[in-house]
């Protein structure tokens, strides 16, 4: 069976990337096994304490938490990408493995199929 | 004071035209005039009859709809950039003998001259970048 | 003269024009992806009054990492800074 | 080989679906198979019926629908972006009590399922970003 | 009479921006006084030597040499981004004014709306 | 692997995370905005092949100005650069 990574680079609610892309990786885990890697503002999906109401947006993130049920096997994120805004694997909802940049390197080429923007 | 808003984005796909709607309502709430809504680029699409979001999301180009209603707003789509993404209305639709029309009501199809003339007769221009 | 910016700063160079061009009297609305900026210690070297858009910062969940020279404000303060500037540039 | 392709951008509105037209008939022209073009986000775009670029632009759309007839390509629009972005065919438009359908001969409209059978059963999967 | 800008910030071909501004610039001019600002990839919008044939795509690189016919006042470019890009004002296919940072902000602030993506 | 990138590199970072994130092996195709990359010597310090669309790269005006270590390429030769990769990644 394929293994499938679906990489998210566009923080939430300033696009439709984030909320879509996720659908997808729902999808796919239905079907294969798949894996996320976040780079990018791609990390601000899964920060804490996102409340859109005021926006009259949904509050999708919180959907990031329920990945592990769908059987997404691992979330990644670019360690890197992290520092550079400041942020923690704490401040984030989910579980997440954080990698130096060689770890990204050998996380795409362990997968057959990269999708996401 | 009379504003001008340009907005750039489609709907959903960027949040301009969400910031665009939020900056209207609190103008027309501050006593303000909008001159022009002036669609431009792929914010066209804030335009569409056939949108039909999740009904757990807002729906853009419905609440164009209602606050034009409510307030006699002129919501302007560019005609240019609308016969490339194809939002039509009947005219444009007979014109160019497509099967179908799908501007919704309360927008307009017009020129890029609705552009320049709110830019040069309201008190501000705004534009909502995608 | 009033500026937007509504991109991440690590998304292109929205952020970096508005500060290239800036003059004495003017001020920044940051929106949408543009409140990534507001956490950033970058905005503490920028003279002008800087603003940002409090529904985007919580959507985002960025209320407590605000840098404390940054000011939230609704959509009917942006509309007022707006009729108190002579012009608007949206950098994007 | 056989190829999955994915469109990500609107027509005209980026270069995205240009570029994914080229590569289409390149991959045809060298003997190669296409399983499946998936178009996502903005990319459901490309299978408006009611686009009327210039006369002196290509029409992507109709490029695509010609490719596909000659081809018997499979172009799939992803169902829940099409909803947002006011692209339905005549079934959905029924279901949401529209007044009208937009999506061109030769696309079909289904879910997110054809993107992922299309990255496990082609050889290779090839994106279009916006 | 108000005076307008323009600012063209995205490079030709890969979006539809560069196109539509130019359009708008064509009828701004027809009403108002108006003047063209490039900045970041806009300046390659007046790259010399443009040829999208094989991209299928118009060639509208040509309009901008008109812009003066028009009665568009000045076309500026930022002499910074000109510089980043490796490019000189000759390599332009439009005179054009060459401004530094302060010189840009001079110029926003003489205009009375400033449009554009 | 077989990576291509589509922005201009002063537009996001889209180039950055490719020659991040490239291991030995690997190649990169530069199309529509990411010819842009081919034109200046950042592009030099990077040692994976690099290749160009040149139907992008002559809609830009940018064939003079290529740096010598981009070759021109074809949608054909894409197409057979994507047959020689087991994957591909469209960094954007």
């Amino acid at each position: 069976m394929k293994r499938i990574l679906f990489i998210q680079r566009h923080g939430p609610h300033g696009s439709l990337f984030g909320q879509e892309t996720l659908d997808a990786i729902l999808m796919g885990s239905a079907f294969a096994s798949c894996s996320v890697l976040l780079l990018e503002d791609g990390i601000y999906q899964v920060l804490k304490g996102q409340d859109a109401g005021q926006l009259e947006s949904r509050d999708y993130s919180v959907t990031y938490g329920a990945l592990r049920d769908y059987g997404v096997e691992t979330i990644y994120v670019s360690a890197r990408h992290l520092a550079a805004r400041g942020l923690a694997t704490e401040d984030l909802l989910v579980e997440t493995v954080p990698l130096d940049d060689a770890g990204v390197t050998g996380l795409l080429h362990e997968h057959d199929v990269i999708l996401g923007a | 004071m009379k504003f001008a808003i340009v907005v750039h984005g489609a709907p959903y796909s960027s949040q301009s035209s969400l910031s665009a709607l939020h900056f209207a309502r609190a103008a027309l709430a501050s006593g303000h005039e909008i001159y022009r809504v002036f669609f431009y680029h792929d914010g066209v699409l804030n335009g569409t009859a056939l949108a039909a979001p999740p009904q757990d999301e807002i729906d853009i180009p419905s609440a164009w709809q209602a606050l034009a209603r409510e307030h006699t707003l002129d919501l302007v789509v560019c005609i240019a950039s609308s016969l490339r993404r194809g939002l039509l209305d009947e005219t444009e639709a007979d014109r160019y003998e497509k099967p179908a029309a799908n501007l919704a009501p309360g927008f307009v199809i017009s020129g890029l001259g609705q552009l320049i003339d709110g830019a040069l007769n309201a008190d501000r221009t705004i534009t909502f970048c995608a | 003269m009033l500026h937007t910016v509504n991109k991440s700063p690590f998304a292109g160079s929205a952020l970096d024009n508005c500060l290239a061009f800036l003059a004495g009297g003017d001020e920044i609305v940051l929106l949408e992806d543009g409140v990534v900026a507001a956490t950033l210690d970058i905005i503490d070297r920028c003279e002008a009054p800087i603003y940002a858009i409090e529904a985007d910062v919580k959507a985002r969940g960025l209320s407590a990492r605000l840098r404390s020279t940054v000011k939230l404000i609704g959509y009917d303060e942006f509309v007022n800074l707006c009729t108190m500037h002579n012009s608007i540039r949206s950098w994007s």
